[in-house]
């Protein structure tokens, strides 16, 4: 082959005004967040400067048995680095989470066109269950960045609660609960009895990513009370980028592609809780 | 110890590149021998990714006469060195393709293959009737998907039917007309020769293998539709014997072969096997700028054999 | 980092292991669902590594009438995930395997699946006369070999052809007889159907993908003849996907999937898409010793799984 | 999967009086000696005990795109180390040329059921061209070792003389050239008119291994002769241990198999040079 993979194909891809392509990038930092949950990190100046929330990465093992690309919501930014936060639940999971501080793995993204609209003034409502908290995190820490909205996060565990430290420095509130004590539909009652569901004179609005039952849930918590609610779906994938219908889901407006049609999708266009 | 065989230099695929080697495919030039494969190509994604009227031609998603849903998801998995698919053939219909994809391709000076989807005859007829005069330069007639199902199996399986329905497309058109035929026959040189001998002026293999998984978790499978079709770097020796079996009975047809292709190597070992030009698609999902990777690499390798670059600019092939 | 949620333990193959779990192909049992697949085996090479009555099958390279010496070499490359072969059938006959390797089989108390191997229907049938009265537990009738050819194709191709030999060959013996099917067909289920309406007790699948390399410095096939037969992990999904579809339409034929498996986790996945057992093929020039370890592997994973292990062992599939 | 990779197959399957499966080993050394040839040297107690003049090893890449087993031949054996002397010809090779000291990399051997016959007390030439020379290095090695015979290496070379220093120690006499001053027959051919063919009384014996053309030529000088003359063959290969029949030449008795029944047949098996 007459092309190595090297990062600067994401600076030639640039400078001719086009979106990077698939590129190595080195892990700073890997470490187990709980049995079985890795957060990695990696230097992308790319992927740093413009990840929005739930937008999305896809990661490449190093064993071509496994071509596809694994998708992981981008969690966290610092400076050129970028966070990630996956269970080990496969083969390809497990290959990721085997690398080390040092080596290089293979990146595409930001990918998603569309995702949470954090643009407006409200009270945000992080809602999680298990991973779904990464673009949360994220989510999180862009409005605070902005600074203008007040942020509850609300995360449901299986039990170690292995995000509540991370979004913490980003959120106003953070509430959070494993499964032996609730769900976070427990939590949002709680949520709405002790400090109701405006504050500071704030709309809510709903940002959810978790497990289907789990967002299905909320959606019609949500809608009982007629609030607005984006939820953030997953899908087995093809490409990431929107070239290949392999990654849809029934919506109200037809079969639409998670990676470029969402990943984040009102629940009005999901038909839930209506 | 890292031994200097393999020449590591890096080249920068968006500089500007003049394209030393074409090829011709029933009479139409590309400007290098590397296309696009159906399904894997979709203009309003890959356009962020690079410039895509530098390809020897786009190839773009099989269009039926009405927009089509397809298969409900999961529609991928994977299996060692591959992808497995079952889309169905999803996507917004001729109308729309004429009005959207096409005029835009055209627009930036892409060489384009309209691919054609159907369940019956009477679906190839209403698209090819609605492309008869559009600015694709080509039509790939897909009768080889094995996620639809055609009276049980896709037409390209049956050389009598495929007989029948070229002779009803034949006549409604004069653009060069391909027909993309299965690797799932007994004998692809069947269905291949009957396309040929019903007007088909070129011919493209292969589409994707028949294939499954399941979960062993549950014991059930991982796609929605049961089966898919396997494609990527798994299906290329079963690519390459068909393009070397169709072009040992059929001399003089033009092929262009597909399957397993993610580097220039690999296209040109389908050009030693007789493809006139290949298109690549599964490498695009693991790399975008795959396509444009492969071309630029084989138009490198292409410098080192002018017999068989000379064959192909002036539409023949190594056999 | 690394997530320690695979069991790395290190087991010692070579210690005495009492099998778990069983099943029962045609009312033979076998100790373990996992045996060898035909042409990847030969006693006097694979005892030097390890006890082969340890398996659940040993199948036997094809034997015909009289020696064959096969196709000329090169016989073999390698694809993407996979082995290419075309042996073309070599063997020393059938005199010799009923001197030879069967005695010697069955003196250690291996469960033995004879391969039958034949040119036109009177080979097979001059190998099942003889091995009619043998000590072999089982016949594997291959009629899917795709490097060597039987009027053109392989019989198992053509269900009426098949038909016909399995109705000379079914009144010659009462030991159970499978019948070995290709992938390389338009519709894998019409062969099986033809297989087991005339007389077959079990079907095995999948033989090799017919398959090519060519070299891209000489530009000509690396094989000697041109196309092989493609096996190894990369054809995993497609022998899943016939054992599923045939299973759908044959309820009760036990079936032995064959194809692409390393490991006790596709073995696995055999036996949930309903096949009753299985066989490792190309596994077995990677590391001589991958029967076994499938078959332990195996036998663990199916300690999680009562259901299914219980359906086996009574002669049932998952399906 | 349950099991790993580890040399304790090696002393498990020992123990159990089987022939060690794939196992992994260790790299104690590599480099290149000329360009693109490469010596690696890796520690393998059990094939360093067992390894016969004219056997090789399968070594495996570690990536699985590539399965298939890549033979070497057994140059040298010092204690538990064990050398191969390859060319990179493709991307197997390219593959293994890239490792490290320290990796581990895949190994399955000795094999080759019949090696080189050294036994008998004579005066040895052992004739190689090009990468043939591995075999002939382990023969001179075995010799030496036995102290009886003579020992004449008579390599011939592309350009770069690699391996003259390898068998020096070894041998008795090393005459070498490169192609352009020649080939093996020149060689031989001086080695005849300087010296007779008869050395110290003891009778000579061809031991040969090269390309095709090359072997079929000496072939044909030892014919003319009435020499000895055994000669290590090449095929393509699957399994490398007599499994697969798919390593077959032609030869007198039939089509016989390059790793079981070889790799060293006489030439009168090969029928050459009659
Ligand atoms: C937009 C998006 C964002 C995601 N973000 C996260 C995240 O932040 N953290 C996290 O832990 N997981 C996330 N996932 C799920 C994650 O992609 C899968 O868990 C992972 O791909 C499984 O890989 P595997 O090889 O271990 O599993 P295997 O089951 O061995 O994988 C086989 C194939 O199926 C695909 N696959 C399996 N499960 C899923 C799944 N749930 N979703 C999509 N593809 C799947 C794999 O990508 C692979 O192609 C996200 C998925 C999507 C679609
Ligand atoms: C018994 C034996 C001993 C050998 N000893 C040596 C040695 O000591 N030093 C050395 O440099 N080479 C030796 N060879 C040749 C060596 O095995 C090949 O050069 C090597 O396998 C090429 O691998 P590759 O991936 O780089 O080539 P590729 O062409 O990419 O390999 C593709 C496939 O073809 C096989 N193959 C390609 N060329 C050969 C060949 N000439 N012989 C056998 N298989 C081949 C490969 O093993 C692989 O399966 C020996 C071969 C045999 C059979
Ligand atoms: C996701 C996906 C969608 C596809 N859709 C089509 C299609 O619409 N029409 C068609 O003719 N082929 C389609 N194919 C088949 C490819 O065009 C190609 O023939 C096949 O994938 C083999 O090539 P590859 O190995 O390079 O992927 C599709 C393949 C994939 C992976
Ligand atoms: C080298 C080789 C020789 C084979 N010879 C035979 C044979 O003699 N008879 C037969 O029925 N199948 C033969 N096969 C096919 C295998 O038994 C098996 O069906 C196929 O390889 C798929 O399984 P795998 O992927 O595990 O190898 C052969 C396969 C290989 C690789
Ligand atoms: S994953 Fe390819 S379109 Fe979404
Ligand atoms: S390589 Fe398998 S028998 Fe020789």
């Amino acid at each position: 082959m007459t092309f190595t993979r090297t990062y600067d194909v994401v600076d030639e891809a640039v400078a001719a005004g086009y979106f990077p392509p698939r590129h190595p990038v080195v892990i700073t930092a890997i470490d187990e967040l709980a049995p079985g949950v890795v957060r990695m990190a990696f230097r992308d100046p790319y992927i740093a400067e413009h990840a929005r929330p739930a937008q999305f990465v896809n990661l490449f093992t190093d064993d071509e048995m496994m071509l596809m690309p694994r998708p992981f919501g981008v969690s966290e930014v610092n400076g050129d680095e970028v966070s990630i936060i996956f269970a080990v639940v496969g083969k390809g999971t497990a290959n990721l989470a085997a690398k080390q501080v040092g080596d290089s793995v293979d990146v595409l993204g930001p990918l998603g066109m569309h995702p949470f609209k954090v643009k407006d003034k409200a009270h945000y409502v992080l809602v999680a269950g298990g991973l779904g908290v990464p673009p949360l995190i994220c989510a999180a820490q862009k409005l605070y960045d902005a600074g203008e909205s007040k942020v509850t996060a609300v995360f449901g565990y299986r039990d170690v609660k292995f995000a509540d430290d991370i979004v913490a420095p980003y959120a106003d509130n953070v509430l959070s609960i494993d499964n032996e004590h609730g769900n976070v539909v427990t939590l949002l009652d709680q949520l709405e009895s002790e400090n109701g569901l405006i504050v500071d004179g704030l709309d809510t609005v709903l940002l959810v990513c978790g497990p289907l039952p789990m967002m299905k849930a909320v959606a019609a918590w949500a809608a009982k009370r007629d609030l607005a609610c984006q939820l953030s779906m997953e899908q087995r994938m093809g490409c990431g980028y929107g070239t290949c219908v392999l990654c849809t889901i029934d919506t109200v407006d037809g079969r639409l592609k998670v990676c470029s049609d969402g990943p984040v999708f009102s629940r009005e266009q999901l038909g839930w809780g209506e | 110890m890292t031994a200097n065989t393999n020449s590591n230099e890096h080249v920068n695929l968006y500089e500007p590149h003049e394209w030393k080697h074409s090829t011709k495919v029933a009479g139409v030039t590309w400007k290098n021998p590397v296309g696009t494969a159906s399904g894997t190509f979709q203009y309003a994604a890959v356009r962020w990714f690079y410039d895509v009227s530098q390809l020897g031609a786009v190839c773009t998603k099989g269009v039926s006469p009405v927009p089509w849903e397809g298969n409900p998801s999961p529609r991928t998995t994977e299996g060692p060195a591959s992808n497995l698919n079952a889309v169905g053939l999803q996507n917004p219909g001729v109308d729309h393709y004429l009005v959207d994809d096409l005029p835009k391709l055209k627009k930036i000076g892409a060489t384009v293959i309209a691919n054609v989807a159907g369940h019956c005859d009477e679906d190839y007829c209403e698209v090819v009737a609605k492309l008869a005069d559009c600015d694709a330069d080509m039509l790939e007639i897909n009768v080889s998907c094995p996620n639809v199902t055609h009276g049980g199996m896709s037409v390209g399986t049956d050389p009598v039917a495929l007989s029948k329905l070229m002779d009803k497309l034949r006549p409604m058109t004069d653009k060069p007309m391909i027909v993309k035929l299965t690797p799932n026959v007994t004998d692809i040189t069947a269905p291949a020769r009957s396309a040929v001998e019903h007007g088909a002026d070129a011919l493209s293999m292969i589409n994707t293998l028949l294939g499954m998984r399941l979960n062993i978790k549950t014991g059930e499978p991982i796609i929605a539709n049961r089966t898919g079709g396997v494609s990527g770097p798994a299906v290329l020796p079963v690519g390459i014997a068909a393009v070397y079996r169709v072009r040992t009975v059929l001399p003089e047809v033009p092929i262009i072969g597909i399957g397993g292709i993610d580097t220039g190597e690999k296209a040109l070992e389908y050009l030693y096997a007789g493809a006139n030009a290949v298109e690549v698609g599964a490498a695009a999902l693991f790399d975008p700028v795959a396509p444009l990777r492969v071309a630029r690499e084989l138009d490198d390798l292409l410098d080192d054999r002018p017999e068989l670059a000379a064959k192909l600019a002036a539409g023949q092939t190594w056999r």
